[in-house]
C-alpha cells in the first residue's frame, strides 16, 4: 500500500526507513506519533504569529490614540489573533499534538483506528490554514468582524471575509476527523484488560472532547456556509433588511464555539490529571469522580451556549436559563480543582518544571473560572459583557488553561517524544518569567473591564491609561519567558543529553514503558493490563 | 475483534414489506396535510416523518441488529437535537 | 530482523470499527442539517403565513413522486448488502444499477424542479423574490439552501455507489469484505433519512 | 475612575451586591485553595516527605464539595437573576426617548421631536430608551448606570434606568461595529427635573431649536444631531468619508457604477451625496459605508448644512 516502512526492534519513529525521503516521510506518513509531530510544528508556528498579533495589540493599547497602527489594522489584527489562536491553535491544539501523539500509547495500541484518516486530518487543517490566511493577500483587505464574525457586520465589510470563513469551516472538517479516530480508537483498540475505569484520565478526557468534535462542529460549519451563501447570492438568512434574525446567528455560532471552549479545555485537564499524579509519586485522588465530570462537562456545556448573548435581547426564559445551566457547568470544574489539590495530601511531590506548569495551571484556571461565575450571573453580566473582563476571563482560561496545560504536557513528555532532555534549570526560570508577565499582562485587563472599558476598543478614554501601561510591560516580560522557554526545548530537542532511562518521572501509564522515543508500532507485545492507571503502591 | 458481518443476513422479503410500509406512510402524509388541520397539520407530517425515519433507521440502516451501545448512542444524538431546538425555542418562544 | 512491513495491514482489519466510524460521520451529517432545521423552525415560527403561503408554489406531485423512489432506492440499496452476502454477484450488481438510475432520475427532477422556478424569477437574490416579500425570501432561500445541499449528498452517494459497483465488479469487493457497501449503503440511507424530513416541511405543510 | 456612586442609577447598589458576592466566594476559594497547594507543595516536597501515602479518594469528601459549590452557585445564580429582573420591569410612567445608533454614533430623539447628540435626562424620573439600530448591531452601555443593551437592526428592545445623582456619565458603544467602534461614544447628562423641563419648554421642536441661531451655528448643529462627525471631519484631514472642508466649489474623482468620473461639488451634489451616499463615491473611499439620510434630514436642514459648508469653502 502507500506507506511502506521498514521496521527493525527498537528503532525509533523518528529513524524507521520509509519508501519516501526527507520532508516527505513526515508529510506522508501515517503514524500516528509523527502526524502528532506534524501538527506540533504546524501549530508552535500559527502560535508564534499570534502571540506576535496579540503583542502588537498590547503596543497600539498602552497609551490613548494613536500608537504603532490605525483602526482599520487593529481591528484586523484582533480578528486574526482571534482567529488563529481559536481555531488554529486550541481547538486543535492538545488532541492533535499529544492525543496523537500518546493516545495509542497510552491505551496500548499500535496506531489509532484509522491511520490513514490521521494523515488526511493534518492535511485538512493545513489546507485550511492556508485558505484562511489567504484572506490576507487577496484584495480587501484582511477581515475585521472579530472571530465571532457577527451578521450583519460580517456581510457589510468590504473585507475578504470569505477565505476566512471558508478557511475555519474547511478546519472543522479537521477536527471532525480527529474526533472520529479518537472515539474509534477507544472503542476498538484498548488493550487487553483495560476496562473503561483502568482508562487513563487524558484518553478520558479526549474521548469526551472528540464526541464534542463530531457533535458541535457541524453546526458552526453549517452556519459559516451560510455566511457564504448569505454573501454570494444574498440569501438573507441573518440579514434584517431581508427578514432575517442577526439574533439567530448569534445562536447558531454559539452553539458550537460554547462547546469548543470544552473543547479547549477538558484536554487540558487530562494532562494535568497526568502530570500531578506522576509528580506527586501518588494514586489521583477521586478517579471516578474526575472521569464523571468530565463527562458532565461534555454534556451540559452543550446547553450553555446563551449565555455570550445575554445582552443581546433574548427571552427572559431563555435568558434564566442559560444562566442557570452556566452555573451547573461552573460545578464539575470546581470538582476536578478539588480533586486534584487533594491529590498533593500526603503526597512525595517532585518540584521539577512539568509539575511547576501543572500548579500554576490551578492558579490561573481558578482565576479564569472564578471570573466566568461573575459572567454567568445576568445582572453581572450585564454590566461587564463586552468589555476587557471577558478579554481577561478567556485568557485567564484559553491561554492560561490550555496553555499552562500546553507547556507542562511538552515539558512532561520531552524525554519520551525526543528521547533527549532539556535543561531543567532553565526551565524553571523561563517558567518564572512567563507566570509573573501573564499575571501582570491580564490582571489588569479584569480591573478596566469592571471600569467599563468595551473590548475590541482601538482607542480609550484617558481614565483607562495606567492599567492598559501595566497590562502592556506584562506582555514584555512575557515573550522574554516565551522565548526562554523555546530556545531551551529547541536546545534540548538538538543537543539536550540522551535518556538512557525509559521513565524518568516515574510514571505508571503504558507510555512510560515503551522507548524513548518509541518504536514505530510503540509495543513489541500488546500488554495485558490488570491494574488502575494510577496504581502507585 | 469479532467480525459479525454474517450473523445477520435480512432477507429481501422483509426489506420488501418495510418499503411498502414506508411508501404508504408517504401517501398518508400526503393525504393528510391535503385536508384542513390546521396547526395540527405541523405536528401529524413530523410525527409521520418521525415514524417513517425510524423505519429507516431500524431497518434500512441495521440498528434492530446492532449492538445496544450504538442504538443508545444513535438515540441520543437524536434527543440531543430535540433538546438544542428546545432551547432554541426557550428564546423565540418567550420573546 | 529486517522485515517490511505496512502500517494498515499489520493493524488488523476490523469492521465493527468502520461501521462506528460511519456512524459517527452520519452523526456529523445529522448535526450539520439539524443546524438548518433549526433556521427553518425559526423562520417559520416568525413567519407562519408567508411559508404557508410560499410552500404552495412547490408541486405535491414532484415532491411526493422523489420522495418514493428515493424510498425505493434507499431498499434496494440495503437489498444489495443482502446480495452481496448471499454470494449473488449478478443480483448485487443488478440492485446498486437500480440505486444508481433512481439517484440519477432524482435529480433529473430536482433539475426541472429548479429550473422552473428560476424561469419564475424565483432564486436566491432575484428581483422578484425579494419583491414578494420576507417570509418567502427566507422560505425560498433555505429551499434552495436545504435541497442544494441535500442534492449535493446525492452526487457524492451516486460516486460513492459508483465505485462500490465497479469493485463489486472486480471482484475486489466480495462477501468476505462487503464493510464498503455497508457503509456506503448507511450513508444512502441517511440522505434518504434527510428527505423524509425536507419533503412535509416544504411541501406538505401548507 | 467610573462613578462608583451607588445613586448614579437605582440599579447600582443591587448590581454592586450581585458583584460584591460573588467576587467575595470567587476570592475566598482562589485564596483558601493557593493557600492549600502551597502548604502542600512545601509540606510534602519529596525531600521533606520521601515516601507518598496511597489514598485512593473519598466519597464523604467528594460529596462534600460538590454539595457546597452547588449551593453557593445558586446563590449566585439567584443574585444575579434578582438584579437583572428590576432592569426588566419598565415603570408605566416612564419618559420614553427614542435612541438611534449607526455608525459610528449615538442619536436621541425625545417626544416632542428634539434631537440631541448627548442624552438629556431629569434626575429621579424613570427614562426609557426605544433602541434602534440602522445597520449593524451596536449596544448601548451607561457603566456608571450598570446597564447594557444590543441595538440589533430590525429588532426592538428597550432599557431604562433612573438617576438620582447630577452629572455626565459615559455612553459607549459595546459592541462591535467596525472602523470607528471605539470612537463610538457619547454621554448621559442628569440634570434637575425643573431645569430639564425648562430645557424641553425652550426646545419645543426642531424648527425652533434651529430658529433664531446663526446660519452656521444652525450647520453645526444638524451635523451633530446626525452624528456626521462620526466619519467626516471639517478641517480637510481623511477619515472614513472626505472632509467637508472645500467640498462646495472644487472637482472631485468619484467613482459612479464602477466608472470614474470627474463631478463639481454644487448644491446638488451635497442633496444627492446625503440622499443617495453610494451613488458617487469619492475615489479612495469604500462604497456602502454611509446609508442615506433622505427620509431624516429635511430640506430645511440641508439648507443649514449648505450655507455651512460655504462657510468652510471661503
Ligand atoms: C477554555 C475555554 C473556556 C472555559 C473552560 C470557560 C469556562 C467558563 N466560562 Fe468562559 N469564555 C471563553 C472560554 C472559556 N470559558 C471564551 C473564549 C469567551 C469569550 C468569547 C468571545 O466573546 O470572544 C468566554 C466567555 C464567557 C462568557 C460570556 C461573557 C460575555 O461575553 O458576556 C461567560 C458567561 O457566562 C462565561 C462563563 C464561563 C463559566 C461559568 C465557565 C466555567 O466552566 C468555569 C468553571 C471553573 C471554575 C468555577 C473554577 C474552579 C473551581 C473552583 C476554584 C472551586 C470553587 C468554585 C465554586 C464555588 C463554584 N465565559
Ligand atoms: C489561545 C488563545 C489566545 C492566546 C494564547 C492569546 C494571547 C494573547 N492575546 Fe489574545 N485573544 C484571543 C485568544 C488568545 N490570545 C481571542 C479569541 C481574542 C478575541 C478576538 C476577538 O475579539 O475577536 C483575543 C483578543 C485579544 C485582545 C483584545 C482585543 C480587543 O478586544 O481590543 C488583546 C488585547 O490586548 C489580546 C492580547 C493578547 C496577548 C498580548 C497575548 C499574548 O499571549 C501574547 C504574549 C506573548 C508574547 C508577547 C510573546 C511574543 C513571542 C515571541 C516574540 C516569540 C518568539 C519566538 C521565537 C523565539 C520562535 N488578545
Ligand atoms: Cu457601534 Cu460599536
Ligand atoms: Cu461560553
Amino acid at each position: 500500500m502507500s506507506n511502506q516502512e521498514t521496521e527493525t526492534t527498537h528503532v525509533s519513529f523518528r529513524d524507521v526507513k520509509s519508501k519516501y525521503k526527507g520532508i516527505f516521510a513526515w508529510i506522508f506518513s501515517t503514524d500516528h506519533k509523527r502526524v502528532g509531530l506534524l501538527y506540533l510544528y504546524s501549530i508552535v508556528s500559527f502560535f508564534v504569529v499570534g502571540v506576535l498579533l496579540g503583542a502588537a495589540m498590547k503596543l497600539e493599547l498602552m497609551s490613548p490614540g494613536k500608537t504603532i497602527m490605525d483602526p482599520q489594522a487593529y481591528n484586523a489584527i484582533f480578528t486574526l489573533h482571534g482567529v488563529i489562536m481559536i481555531f488554529l491553535v486550541v481547538v486543535p491544539g492538545l488532541p492533535a499534538v499529544f492525543g496523537n501523539f500518546f493516545l495509542p500509547i497510552m491505551i496500548g495500541a499500535k496506531d489509532v483506528a484509522f491511520p490513514k484518516l490521521n494523515l488526511l486530518s493534518w492535511w485538512v487543517y493545513v489546507v485550511g490554514a492556508l485558505v484562511a490566511l489567504s484572506a490576507l493577500f487577496a484584495g480587501g483587505g484582511p477581515p475585521d468582524t472579530g472571530w465571532t464574525f457577527y451578521a450583519p457586520y460580517s456581510f457589510k465589510t468590504n473585507t475578504n471575509m470569505l477565505p476566512a470563513v471558508l478557511g475555519a469551516f474547511i478546519l472543522g472538517f479537521s477536527s471532525i476527523l480527529t474526533g472520529i479516530n479518537f472515539i474509534v480508537t477507544i472503542h476498538r483498540l484498548r488493550a487487553p484488560g483495560m476496562s473503561w475505569f483502568r482508562l487513563p484520565l487524558f484518553p478520558w478526557t479526549l474521548y469526551g472532547t472528540a464526541w464534542i468534535q463530531i457533535l458541535a462542529t457541524p453546526i458552526v460549519g453549517i452556519t459559516l456556509l451560510m455566511i457564504v451563501g448569505e454573501r454570494l447570492f444574498n440569501i438573507g438568512f441573518f440579514d434584517p433588511a431581508l427578514g432575517g434574525d442577526p439574533i439567530l446567528y448569534q445562536h447558531l455560532f454559539w452553539i458550537y464555539s460554547h462547546p469548543a471552549v470544552y473543547i479547549m479545555i477538558l484536554p487540558a485537564m487530562g494532562v494535568i490529571s497526568e502530570i500531578i499524579p506522576t509528580f506527586a509519586n501518588k494514586s489521583i485522588f477521586g478517579y471516578k469522580a474526575i472521569v464523571i465530570s468530565t463527562l458532565a462537562i461534555a454534556f451540559v456545556g452543550y446547553f450553555v451556549w446563551g449565555h455570550h448573548m445575554f445582552t443581546s435581547g433574548m427571552s427572559g426564559t431563555a435568558l434564566y436559563t442559560f444562566s442557570f445551566l452556566t452555573f451547573l457547568v461552573a460545578i464539575p470544574s470546581a470538582i476536578k480543582v478539588f480533586n486534584w489539590v487533594g491529590t498533593l495530601h500526603k503526597a512525595s511531590i517532585q518540584l521539577e518544571a512539568p509539575f511547576f506548569w501543572a500548579a500554576s495551571f490551578l492558579f490561573v484556571f481558578m482565576i479564569g473560572g472564578l471570573s466566568g461565575l461573575a459572567l454567568g450571573a445576568l445582572a453581572t453580566n450585564v454590566h461587564l459583557h463586552d468589555t476587557a473582563f471577558v478579554v481577561a476571563h478567556f485568557h485567564f482560561i484559553v491561554f492560561g488553561g490550555v496553555g499552562f496545560a500546553f507547556m507542562g504536557a511538552i515539558h512532561y513528555w520531552f524525554p519520551k517524544m525526543w528521547g533527549r532532555m532539556y535543561n531543567t534549570r532553565v526551565a524553571t526560570t523561563g517558567w518564572i518569567f512567563f507566570f509573573i508577565g501573564f499575571n501582570t499582562l491580564y490582571l489588569p485587563m479584569f480591573f478596566l473591564g469592571i471600569d467599563g472599558m468595551p473590548r475590541r476598543y482601538y482607542d480609550y478614554v484617558e481614565r483607562f491609561h495606567g492599567p492598559n501601561i501595566v497590562s502592556t510591560i506584562g506582555s514584555w516580560v512575557m515573550i522574554a519567558g516565551i522565548i526562554i522557554i523555546l530556545v531551551n526545548l529547541i536546545r534540548g530537542a538538538k543537543y539536550g543529553p540522551i535518556t538512557t532511562n525509559k521513565n524518568p518521572w516515574g510514571g505508571k501509564t503504558l507510555e512510560w514503558e515503551v522507548d524513548s522515543p518509541p518504536t514505530l508500532e510503540n509495543f513489541e507485545e500488546i500488554p495485558v493490563i490488570d491494574r488502575s492507571p494510577y496504581d502507585y503502591r | 475483534m469479532e467480525n459479525n458481518n454474517e450473523s445477520h443476513i435480512v432477507p429481501y422479503k422483509t426489506y420488501g414489506i418495510i418499503l411498502s410500509v414506508l411508501i404508504v406512510l408517504t401517501l398518508i402524509s400526503v393525504a393528510v396535510t391535503r385536508i384542513e388541520l390546521a396547526s395540527l397539520t405541523v405536528f401529524v407530517a413530523i410525527l409521520l416523518a418521525a415514524v417513517k425515519s425510524s423505519f429507516v433507521l431500524i431497518y434500512f440502516m441495521h440498528l434492530k441488529f446492532d449492538n445496544k451501545l450504538l442504538k443508545a448512542l444513535v438515540a441520543a444524538v437524536f434527543i440531543l437535537i430535540a433538546l438544542v431546538m428546545v432551547v432554541t425555542f426557550l428564546d423565540y418562544n418567550y420573546r | 530482523m529486517n522485515q517490511t512491513m505496512t502500517l494498515s495491514h499489520d493493524l488488523h482489519r476490523d469492521d465493527e470499527a468502520s461501521k462506528i466510524g460511519m456512524w459517527l460521520f452520519i452523526f456529523t451529517e445529522l448535526l450539520l442539517f439539524a443546524g438548518l432545521f433549526i433556521v427553518y423552525g425559526v423562520y417559520r415560527y416568525l413567519n407562519p403565513v408567508a411559508f404557508h403561503l410560499a410552500a404552495e408554489e412547490l408541486s405535491v406531485t414532484v415532491g411526493t413522486y422523489n420522495t418514493i423512489i428515493l424510498l425505493v432506492s434507499s431498499a434496494t440499496m440495503a437489498m444489495a448488502s443482502t446480495a452481496i452476502r448471499l454470494k449473488n454477484k449478478g443480483m448485487t450488481l443488478l440492485l446498486l444499477g437500480i440505486t444508481l438510475f433512481i439517484a440519477f432520475m432524482f435529480m433529473v427532477n430536482k433539475f426541472f424542479e429548479w429550473k422552473g422556478k428560476f424561469g419564475h424569477g424565483i432564486f436566491p437574490g432575484s428581483d422578484d423574490l425579494l419583491r414578494l416579500g420576507h417570509g418567502d425570501t427566507l422560505f425560498f432561500g433555505l429551499y434552495f439552501f436545504m435541497t442544494g445541499l441535500h442534492a449535493l449528498h446525492i452526487i457524492v452517494g451516486f460516486v460513492l455507489i459508483t465505485i462500490v459497483a465497479v469493485r463489486v465488479n472486480n471482484n475486489t469487493l466480495t462477501a468476505d469484505n462487503p464493510v464498503l457497501l455497508d457503509n456506503s449503503g448507511l450513508y444512502w440511507h441517511l440522505v434518504d433519512l434527510i428527505w423524509i424530513f425536507l419533503f412535509p416541511l416544504f411541501y406538505l405543510i401548507t | 475612575m467610573i462613578d462608583k456612586a451607588q445613586n448614579a442609577s437605582t440599579f447600582v447598589s443591587e448590581v454592586d451586591s450581585a458583584f460584591l458576592f460573588i467576587f467575595g466566594v470567587a476570592l475566598f476559594f482562589l485564596f483558601a485553595i493557593t493557600a492549600v497547594l502551597i502548604y502542600y507543595i512545601i509540606r510534602y516536597r519529596q525531600s521533606k516527605n520521601p515516601k507518598a501515602t496511597h489514598i485512593e479518594g473519598s466519597t464523604k469528601l467528594e460529596i462534600i464539595w460538590t454539595v457546597v459549590p452547588t449551593i453557593l452557585v445558586l446563590v449566585m445564580f439567584s443574585y444575579g437573576w434578582s438584579g437583572w429582573k428590576s432592569q426588566t420591569e419598565i415603570p408605566d410612567d416612564a419618559m420614553p426617548v427614542k435612541a438611534i445608533a449607526r455608525m459610528w454614533s449615538f442619536a436621541f430623539e425625545y417626544e416632542n421631536g428634539l434631537v440631541t447628540d448627548t442624552l438629556i435626562v431629569p434626575k429621579g424620573r424613570a427614562v426609557k430608551l426605544d433602541l434602534v439600530a440602522q445597520d449593524v448591531i451596536h449596544s448601548m452601555y451607561i457603566p456608571a448606570f450598570r446597564v447594557k443593551q444590543d441595538m440589533v437592526p430590525g429588532k426592538k428592545s428597550n432599557i431604562w434606568f433612573e438617576s438620582e445623582r447630577i452629572g455626565t456619565y459615559e455612553i459607549f458603544c459595546a459592541e462591535y461595529c467596525g472602523l470607528r467602534h471605539s470612537y463610538m461614544m457619547s454621554g448621559v447628562k442628569v440634570i434637575e427635573g425643573a431645569k430639564f423641563d425648562k430645557w424641553m419648554e425652550e426646545n419645543k421642536s426642531i424648527e425652533e431649536a434651529n430658529k433664531g441661531t446663526n446660519k452656521r451655528l444652525a450647520g453645526v448643529s444638524v451635523l451633530r444631531k446626525y452624528g456626521c462627525n462620526a466619519c467626516h471631519t471639517i478641517d480637510g484631514s481623511k477619515l472614513v468619508g472626505p472632509s467637508y472642508k472645500g467640498v462646495l466649489g472644487s472637482t472631485r474623482t468619484v467613482i459612479t457604477d464602477g466608472k470614474e468620473r470627474e463631478v463639481f461639488g454644487d448644491e446638488a451634489y451635497i442633496r444627492r451625496s446625503i440622499y443617495e451616499p453610494n451613488a458617487d463615491v469619492v475615489k479612495g473611499y469604500d462604497q456602502g459605508l454611509m446609508l442615506s439620510y433622505k427620509d431624516q434630514v429635511t430640506e430645511e436642514e440641508l439648507q443649514h448644512l449648505i450655507e455651512y459648508f460655504k462657510s468652510l469653502s471661503e
